[in-house]
This record gives C-alpha cells, structure tokens and sequence, in this order.
C-alpha cells in the first residue's frame, strides 16, 4: 500500500516559509491569494496491504520520526 | 535510445563530428554499439579531452621545488613544510548552474571536493569565483540567489568552511553565469593517493551513492554553447547530496589511513567511463566491468546508461585483494554502497559486460593517443579602445559613495554571512578580513593563504595583459596577508573555440598566464577548462580565473586589511592614474574603454617582497592590495573593516586627484603601520616606490580637500546594495 | 573529569569541540561513535554540531531517535552533564530533553555571522566563569535556530530560571528565536542546550576567546 | 477555496531526503517499507470561488514560483 504523510505546522506555529511564499506570489502579480502554508509531504510504499493496519503503521511513524509533535500535525492518507 | 542506430548523425548528436565520428571507427574496425560510441563522445568532449586547449595549456609553467604534483592528476600538490602537503584545484560548474542554479553549484562544490579527498587530503576550506549577470536583467536575482544557496548548502553541510572568493556582475553573463569553485585539503605529503591502477587481477572497487539516470551527456553538455533548446536538456541535472558526500570523505580518509588503495579516482564527468578509461589508462593495464554488480538506483538501466551516469557521491578504488574486507567494513560502518564491480586485467581493453553480454570492448591506447587535437585557428585580438583624457563629473566624495556602492565594489556580506567560514576551528582569516583567507592547519603553527581573482573586463580589453593581472593579483593578495605564494590553479573560461577571435583570447591569455607565473616563481599545478560560454552567439567576457595558494610559517604573523587608529597610511608602488577599464570610468565617467592597467611583473615581484618582508618582521598592522576601485576604495575598505577613520593627504600636483585616488594602477599596497618614517626609509633603501597618504584615527574618512565622510555614511552606501536587491 | 563527544553521521563540528574541550581540560576527549552506547563513567558528554543525517527531515529528528540517545538519557538521569551545540541543541530537544523547538530561520537563509549573548545566570557549571549580564559573543552557523515554544512553556522556563543565554545588542536575534533565546538549561542546570559555537571562539588568533569561558568553568565544575 | 499544491521531486530524480527517511525508519524497526519520497506541500486560501479557475490559477503558481519544473513535479487539489 502507499501512504502519504502530511505534516503541517500547528495553527500558532509562525511559518515564515509559507509567509515568504505568499508574499513572493503576490509580487508575481496573484491577487486574492490568502493564507500561505507550507509543509512536508512523505510518501512511503508498504509491504502491509491491509489498509487500516498500513495507516496505523504510518501513524505510528509519525509520531515517532516524521513529525515533531511539539510544533506539528499530520495526517495519513492510505491510497 | 536504446533502439537507436549507430551511424554519423547519433554520432554527431553525441557531440562527435564525421571526423571524429570516422577515427573512431577506425579504431574499432566494425561499427560501435551505444555503449561504445558513447563512451567515445564524452572521452572526446572537450570537457574530458581537452581538444582545443591542451595544445596551449603546455606553455604554462608547472614545476618548482616545492611542487610535488602538477597538472595531470585529480588536483595539484604543494609540499608546504612540516610533512605536509596542500591539494587543490577549482573546477566550474557553469552550465548546470545556468539551468539549475542551486543544484548546479551545489554538485559543483561537491565534484571537487572529491577531486582534492580522493587524493588523500582532508578538504579544509572552500572558495568560489561566480560571475553574473547584469543585476537588472530579470533572470540574474534567481541565479545569483540559487548558486548561493547552492554553495552554501553544500559547503555547511559536509562541514568544510567557505573562506572566499570572488563575485562580478556585467551583462556579458546575463545568458552564462561562471561558477568555479575551489576546495583546498591538506595530506601528509607521503601520503598522496593516484589513480594509475596497477596489479593484473586486482579488484575495482565501487563506493558511495547508487547510479541512476542522472546527467548523461553533461560531459558533452558542458561542451556545447546554449541555445534555444537549453530548456529542452534540463532532465540532465543533477541532485546533490552533501550528507552522503560527508560520509563518502569520512570514509575515504579512514581507508587511505590503511594500505588497502592501490589507487583511487573520483567519478566526476563521465562518471564510470572517464574514470575506469583514465585508471587504466594511466595505469597501463585492461580493465572488466561487469555492471550487474553496480549499484542501481532505478530499474532496466542499460549500459550505455551506467557508462553515462554522472550520480554523484561516488568512487572508483583498485584495492588490494587481501584488503578487499577491511575496506568493506570500513564502507559498511558509513552506510555507504560498496561493490566489486570488475577487475584490472592485461588485455589493454576496457570490457564491459551487462546482463551476459559484451556491451563494450574498446582498446585503451588509441582512445588516449588517437583523442582529436586541435590546432584551431586564432584571430588576433582587436586592440583596446582607447581612451584619451577624462574630465572628473563627480568629485572624490560623491564618486567614492557611488563606487563602494555599486554591485562589483558592495560589501558581499549578504553572501558570505550564509557560508559557514569557521566550521574546523582554524579559520584565521575569514572573508572580509583580509586580502585573502587564512586558514591554520590542525595542530600546527602553520597556515595557508587563498585567494581567488580575474577582472574580466581586463582580460576582454586584453587578455594577455588581463591574464598576467589575474595572477599578478592572486600572487598580491598571498602576499598582502604576509603567505609566501606557492603555486595557482587555475579555470579558464571562454567562449566558443571555433571562433578564431575566441580562440585568440584564449592563446593570449595563457601566454599572460604563463608569463606571470613564471616571473614570479608561481607554477600552475592544477586547473580546468570551461569553453563554449556563449549563449545565442553571445560570449561571456573572457575569464581565466586564478586559484592562489601561499603558506605561513606562522598564523600569527598574518596581517588583515581593517585600521586602527594612530597609524601612518602609506602607499607601496608607483602610481600612473592609470584609468582605463577602471570602475571609476565605467561607474563615473559612463565608458568601459581603454587598454588594462599594464602588469610590470618585475616591479610587482619587487614591491610584493618587500611587504612580506615588512609584514614577517612585525612591522606592519594592516595592509591591503589596490585593486578595483583604485587607492581612495582599498583605503575606505581598510577604515570600514576596522571601523576606523582616517585623514588622506593630497596627491601628486602632477596627476589630477581623480586619476590618483581611482587609478588602477597594479602593484600596490596601502600599508598602516605605527612607522611611516620607517617604512619610508626602508622602501627607498629597497629601490621600491612609496609614499605616506594620510594617518588613521576619527570617526570618518577625511578627504585631501577636507570634507569628511563619516563611516556610517560610508557602511550604509557599502552594505546596501545586496539585502535591497536581494530581500531581507 | 571525562568528557565524550557523540559522533553522529554527518556532524561536522566534531574537532572544532575536541580542540575547545582538550584546552580547558587538559585533555582530549573521547569521541564516541553513535553505534557505541556505552557512556559509563563519564561526567560530560557533548553533542556537537553539523548536519547529522544531513539535517532531512527535520534538524536532529533522526539522530535523536539514534541507540545512543536512551545512553545519553540514562547519563543525565545519574546527573550528568550534557551540552548540546548547535545541530546538539536541535538533537536534544528533538529527543525530548530540553523543551521546544528549532524552527527555520526567520529570515529563511543560513546565517552565519558573530552574534552576542547576554548570560542570564553564572551560577551554572557552564556558566560560572562570565558575569550575570555580561554580553560575549559567538560564531552561529545554522538555517534552523529559531527557537520556539508554547507560551506555558516559555512562562516556565522564565519562572523557574532556565533560560541560560539571549541574544542581544548589537548583533541581537539573528534567527526570531522566541524571547530572544539562545540557549536553555533542564531544571536540574546539568543540560545546556545553545545554537551558536563558543568553541569557535576560544583562540585569539581565531578572532578571540569569548567562547572559552564556558569550557573553562565546565572544567572547574567537574574538577571540583 | 482552498488549493493544495503538492511538490515532488520527478520519478529518476535523486531525493537523498526520502532515502535518509527510509534507512532511520528501517533503524527504528519498522519493517516492509520500500521505497520513500519526501516532498513539499503548500496550502493556499485562493478568494477564487469556481474550483476551475482556482485550479487553473494554483496550477500557474505552481510552474512560476511553488515548483521547480526542472527537478520537481507537481499536483494541484482543490478542496
Ligand atoms: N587550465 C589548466 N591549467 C593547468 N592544468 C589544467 C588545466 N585544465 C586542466 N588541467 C589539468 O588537466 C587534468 C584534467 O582536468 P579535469 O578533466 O578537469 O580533471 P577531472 O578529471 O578531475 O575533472 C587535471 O590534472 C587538471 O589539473
Ligand atoms: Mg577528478
């Protein structure tokens, strides 16, 4: 199975990534752009093919490696 | 590709032409398969072959006492007293740079790092000479703020400091940036490793980073002038990766401390081909690959690919057979890929196999001596525009606030502040400080001195003449820091060679060059050629740049550029107000015209002895070379570094003040010392020109006319240009 | 005393301590090959800086989860003393030993200039040998110093005196860290956790000795 | 709307990063993970309100500024 961690600074958490980003769009011209916000994406292909067993599994590294829980969110998606 | 027919037009897509294309049909007396004809379009490119230049490049000089290797291996090799020996050697990285900026300079600096490891030596410092484009032109921001990045985020990352170099902006470079980058180690100097293969038999061993797909042709890439298709070649970049490259040093050094090498080569252009052909080769001996056994990183690459690769991170080692385990220990303990992929046989051939067949069977002595050679043909260069007198617009003050200002004379800080320069706890002298980087050696009192220079729009003016300056220059600043110099590397690069006028650049500048180096005992002992600079037929200014290397006996005796107050000013050399192709024409009076400021290499080596010689007794605080911007921008330089003052005197009546103060005339000095008496004394007894320009102390820069500029006047007009450009 | 030195893969600063270290100490440290997890014995261990795992991922995240660090936990645990330099200081509070987190530059580039740090407490064995209040100053070399943590946290740390270093005039805050820290204690003051490089900073020839003190007071500690 | 522009390396493309990821999540004893690929991910709060023409407008983000079309590859999602 593949599994998709995504890993987003927590709201509070200042991103000056995602501030530059949407500061530099702006510059370029594009209008109506809001927030900004930048984060990880890790795809992982598995072994497991049981697809809860295969999110757990990627919960589980994520909360172990892939983010800092301190100042980071994630999410799972199994494909 | 892999269906592809071999005939004269792949051959030709390769890079070969029908002559070559021919000759190498010769040598195989059938038709070539992919592998094989690859093979021979990147030993032939001008990148690894060296066609059109290797003719001239004979007439540098190479050898002295202290040289223990020059041109010919990975890097050259200096013997610098206590056992030692320094490697270095610069390479450009400009076309991949041009495509890809961060990548591009990134795998630059890695590519020669492990020329100078590979040898043996410890990389301890880094430098980078970049040129770039117009700062207005749209695409320049991104370069320059990607190769920046780029040589930052390789150099922190494998821990080794970047201590300088050089940066140019001229719209010459809009469409082909320069990024040469220099990597200094040091070896014990019995302790040099090669990369002739010997032992019949023996293992080729595989280390580092797994192929892949990445770069082929880049070789030939390199050799080819950019057109409108250049967006059409980007899927050959390549990705860097300075975590591995620290491992690959790391565990490199720990081997050669055993007796497990027999020799050793860096997988640099043309990866597998170029370094297996060239060990054996050197070597005198056959080589078989068997490339089942190389490490892969994508599947169904064919051989052709493998042979191509240029995935970087990795090595190509002939060991001992009864070391074969020590040194897979060592590899398995860094987590780096090691395999046996062939063995050196004495066939005089390189075979390689893939999956059961023969994919290529070359003999390796016609492929070395029957490599194409040109004699191509050189149009004289024109003769500069000449310049007659040039009336002042501006008024020293208003000049000097505009010339510290301008992008070839503004502080670089925002570029080295994102360079790790202390990394290693030796660096004595970190950009800024002082006319070139000082950096100690672990555990001794001794410490070299680099530096990186070229004025390309003297060398465009005259690149003869231009040439013997950028050696002159380098040889300067070892010597203003108190090193005494030893030898260069060197990077030439140029436009396309088969236009004559090109060629002509080239051949004189290697004549100023050679003829630098020689009168002052300061040998070429490695380099590279970067040619077909050239973007829609436009040429790069001709930039032969120059890696100085010099040595002191002790770190402590080396002096920076920054005043304190309550020292007399004094200027070494003879001034002309020589200004043409001056900053000050072309930022003031609005003209890039005239000949160069001529070189008196005699007067050089006398005025540069004798300010070692003044430095090594302990007699000067601070001493700076007059280079661009001329006398009134080094003496501003000297007061901004040490945030000090200063008060100059009037000029000569004989030369008009903006002739004096902006002139770039060569072989000068401004030295602050507590003496100026002394000093004066001493110079006229050495037959070397001299004369007091003014005293330190105050908070400002007071002109011969009186007018004072404060020093936070001057920061400000200095430090603004980069972070206003290029954010923050 | 004995002093150790973790060696990651990719940690570069790994000599430059050693010499800092042998110099206050009289002796060279041993360096410590993140596999071997035996730090029996000693009184300090040192995490260095560099670039350990080439910083992917997240700074110090995999170093972090590395064997030696559950030895390096149980060596605190005894009351030992820790430093953590730079790529250190990220490990450390990666691994969960000192709070919050290094987050990236403000400013989004590497930063690599002197600053100055202003000691909030000498009574420390990292500190004894500044003034409370006095300013030195510090090679930093990073891209992720900015440090970060709740605001509960930050109000503890305040309250119970843990932040041991800021940045101050007049190079200031070169990263946005959080108030202004540069580097923080555990409540026991035996872990030092700080992003810029006093032991670039111990030679006068090198630019000058600010950094030494630290060593030196460390050294006095343990010798006592 | 909101957009979600997901940045990969290309498939051939070295990622040193997913690479480290894979051999410290094998060191921590997680076992059948094959390959890893680590990308970046930027959320956008776009005031564009028609889901295609939001697309069409993170998709010229993309390819000007979030990606680098030389290396990298991307996928737009439109929430
Ligand atoms: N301009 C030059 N001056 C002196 N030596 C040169 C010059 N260009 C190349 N060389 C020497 O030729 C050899 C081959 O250079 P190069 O192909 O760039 O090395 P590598 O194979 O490591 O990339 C090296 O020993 C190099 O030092
Ligand atoms: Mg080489």
């Amino acid at each position: 199975m593949k599994a998709v961690v995504t890993v987003m600074l927590k709201p509070g958490v200042l991103d000056p990534q995602g501030r530059a980003i949407g500061q530099a769009l702006q510059h370029l011209g594009f209008a109506g752009v809001g927030e900004v916000r930048a984060g990880k994406v890790i795809e992982l292909d598995l072994a497991e093919t049981d697809p809860a067993r295969a999110r757990s599994q990627a919960e589980e590294m994520a909360r172990k490696l892939l983010a800092n829980t301190v100042i980071e969110g994630f999410r799972v998606d199994i494909a | 590709m892999t269906g592809r027919v071999v005939d004269a037009a792949l051959a030709r897509e390769f890079g070969l032409n029908a002559e070559e294309y021919g000759r190498a049909l010769a040598i195989m007396g059938r038709l070539p398969t992919l592998a094989e004809l690859g093979i021979f379009s990147v030993m032939w490119s001008e990148h690894c072959s060296y066609k059109s230049s290797r003719v001239w490049l004979r007439q540098l000089p190479t050898a002295a006492p202290w040289v223990i290797h020059g041109p010919g291996e990975n890097a050259g090799v200096v013997d610098i007293g206590d056992g030692l020996a320094a490697v270095f050697k610069m390479e450009s990285h400009n076309h991949p740079s041009f495509i890809e900026p961060y990548q591009g300079a990134a795998t630059g600096v890695g590519g020669i790092l492990r020329d100078v490891f590979t040898m043996g030596a410890r990389p301890i410092a880094n430098l980078n000479a970049l040129r770039f484009g117009d700062p207005s032109h749209p695409r320049t921001r991104r370069v320059v703020d990607g190769v920046v990045r780029g040589i930052g985020g390789y150099g922190n990352c494998v821990g080794v400091p970047t201590v300088g170099g050089e940066v140019n902006f001229h719209p010459a470079f809009d469409g082909n940036p320069l990024v040469n980058a220099m990597t200094v180690g040091i070896a014990p100097r019995d302790r040099i490793f090669l990369s002739a293969a010997a032992g019949i038999g023996n293992p080729v061993v595989y280390v580092g980073s797994k192929t892949g797909r990445d770069g082929i042709h880049g070789a030939t890439m390199a050799s080819a002038a950019f057109g409108e298709d250049s967006e059409a070649k980007r899927p050959t970049v390549q990705v860097g990766d300075p975590f591995t490259e620290k491992l690959l040093i790391e565990a490199c050094l720990e081997l050669m401390a055993t007796d497990a090498i027999v020799a050793i080569q860096d997988m640099g252009a043309a990866g597998l081909t170029s370094s297996s052909v060239e060990m054996a080769g050197k070597g005198g001996v056959g080589i078989l690959l068997d490339l089942d056994a190389v490490p892969q990183r994508e599947h169904g690459m064919t051989a052709y690919e493998m042979m191509l690769s240029e995935s970087q991170e990795r090595m190509l080692m002939v060991l001992r057979p009864d070391r074969q385990d020590v040194a897979r220990a060592i590899f398995e303990k860094w987590e780096l890929d090691f395999a046996v992929i062939g063995r050196l046989t004495d066939t005089g051939r390189i075979v390689v196999r893939h999956q059961g067949r023969i994919e290529a069977d070359i003999p390796l002595a016609p492929l070395a001596d029957q490599a194409p050679l040109y004699h191509r043909p050189t149009a004289p260069p024109p003769p500069p525009p000449s310049l007659g007198a040039v009336a002042d617009p501006a008024g020293l003050e208003a000049a000097l606030l505009r010339l510290i200002g301008c992008p070839d004379l503004c502080s670089r800080a925002w570029i080295w502040d994102q360079y790790d320069a202390t990394v290693g706890g030796q660096t004595v002298k970190r950009p800024g400080a002082a006319d070139a980087a000082v950096v100690r050696i672990e555990g001794h009192r001794r410490a070299l001195a680099l530096t990186t220079d070229c004025t390309p729009r003297y060398c465009a003016a005259d690149a003869e003449a231009g040439a013997a300056q950028a050696v002159a220059e380098a040889w300067r600043n070892l010597t203003a820091v108190g090193a005494r110099p030893l030898a260069i590397t060197d990077n030439l690069n140029f436009g396309n060679p088969e236009r004559p006028e090109i060629m002509g650049q080239f051949a004189s500048a290697v004549a100023g060059m050679a003829a630098a180096c020689r009168a002052l005992d300061f040998p070429v002992v490695s380099g590279n050629v970067s040619l077909y600079n050239e973007t829609e037929g436009r040429s790069i200014l001709p930039t032969p740049a120059v890696g100085g290397l010099g040595v002191l006996d002790d770190a402590a005796q080396a002096v920076g550029i920054a005043l304190r107050p309550g020292l007399d000013l004094v200027l070494i050399g003879a001034t002309a107000g020589h200004l043409g192709q001056s900053l000050w024409l072309r930022e003031i009076a609005g003209q890039e015209a005239g000949s160069p400021p001529p070189v008196d290499l005699a007067a050089e080596r006398r005025a540069g002895d004798f300010v070692r010689a003044r430095i090594l007794a302990g007699a000067v605080a601070a001493c700076h070379d007059v280079s661009d911007g001329g006398l009134l921008v080094a003496v501003a330089e000297m007061a901004l570094a040490g945030d000090a003052g200063c008060r100059l005197e009037a000029g000569p009546p004989n030369l008009p003040p903006h002739a004096f103060w902006f002139g770039e005339d060569q072989g000068r000095y401004v030295l602050a010392v507590a003496d100026g008496a002394a000093l004066l004394a001493a110079a006229a007894a050495a037959g070397v020109p001299a004369q007091r320009i003014g005293a330190s102390g105050g908070g400002g820069l007071t002109l011969p006319g009186g007018a004072t500029i404060s020093l936070a006047t001057l920061r400000r007009a200095h430090e603004r240009f980069l972070p206003d450009w290029l954010g923050d | 005393m004995r002093a150790a030195i973790i060696v990651f893969p990719g940690i570069n600063r790994e000599r430059d301590m050693a010499i800092a270290l042998a110099q206050s100490f009289g002796r060279a440290p041993r360096m410590v090959w993140h596999r071997d997890s035996d730090l029996d014995g000693l009184d300090l261990v040192v995490i260095p800086g560099g670039f350990s795992y080439g910083d992917y991922l997240r700074c110090g995240a995999m170093a972090a989860q590395s064997p030696v660090m559950q030895a390096v936990r149980a060596h605190a645990a005894r009351g030992g003393y820790v430093l953590g330099v730079c790529n250190g200081f990220q490990i450390l509070t990666e691994a969960g030993m000192l709070p919050g987190a290094l987050l990236r530059n403000a400013g989004l580039r590497f930063v690599s200039r002197d600053c100055h740090l202003r000691v909030e407490r000498a009574d420390t064995a990292f500190t004894a040998h500044y003034q409370r209040g006095a300013v030195f100053r510090a090679p930093t070399a990073h891209g992720d110093g900015n440090y970060f943590a709740d605001a509960a946290t930050l109000d503890r740390l305040e309250g119970e005196g843990l932040v041991a270093l800021r940045y101050a005039p007049p190079t200031g805050n070169p990263n946005g860290s959080v108030r202004d820290i540069a580097g923080i204690l555990s409540p026991n003051l035996r872990v030092l956790g700080l992003m810029p490089h006093p032991e670039d900073l111990v030679d006068p020839l090198l630019g000058g000795a600010d950094g030494r003190p630290l060593f030196d007071s460390l050294a006095a500690t343990l010798a006592a």
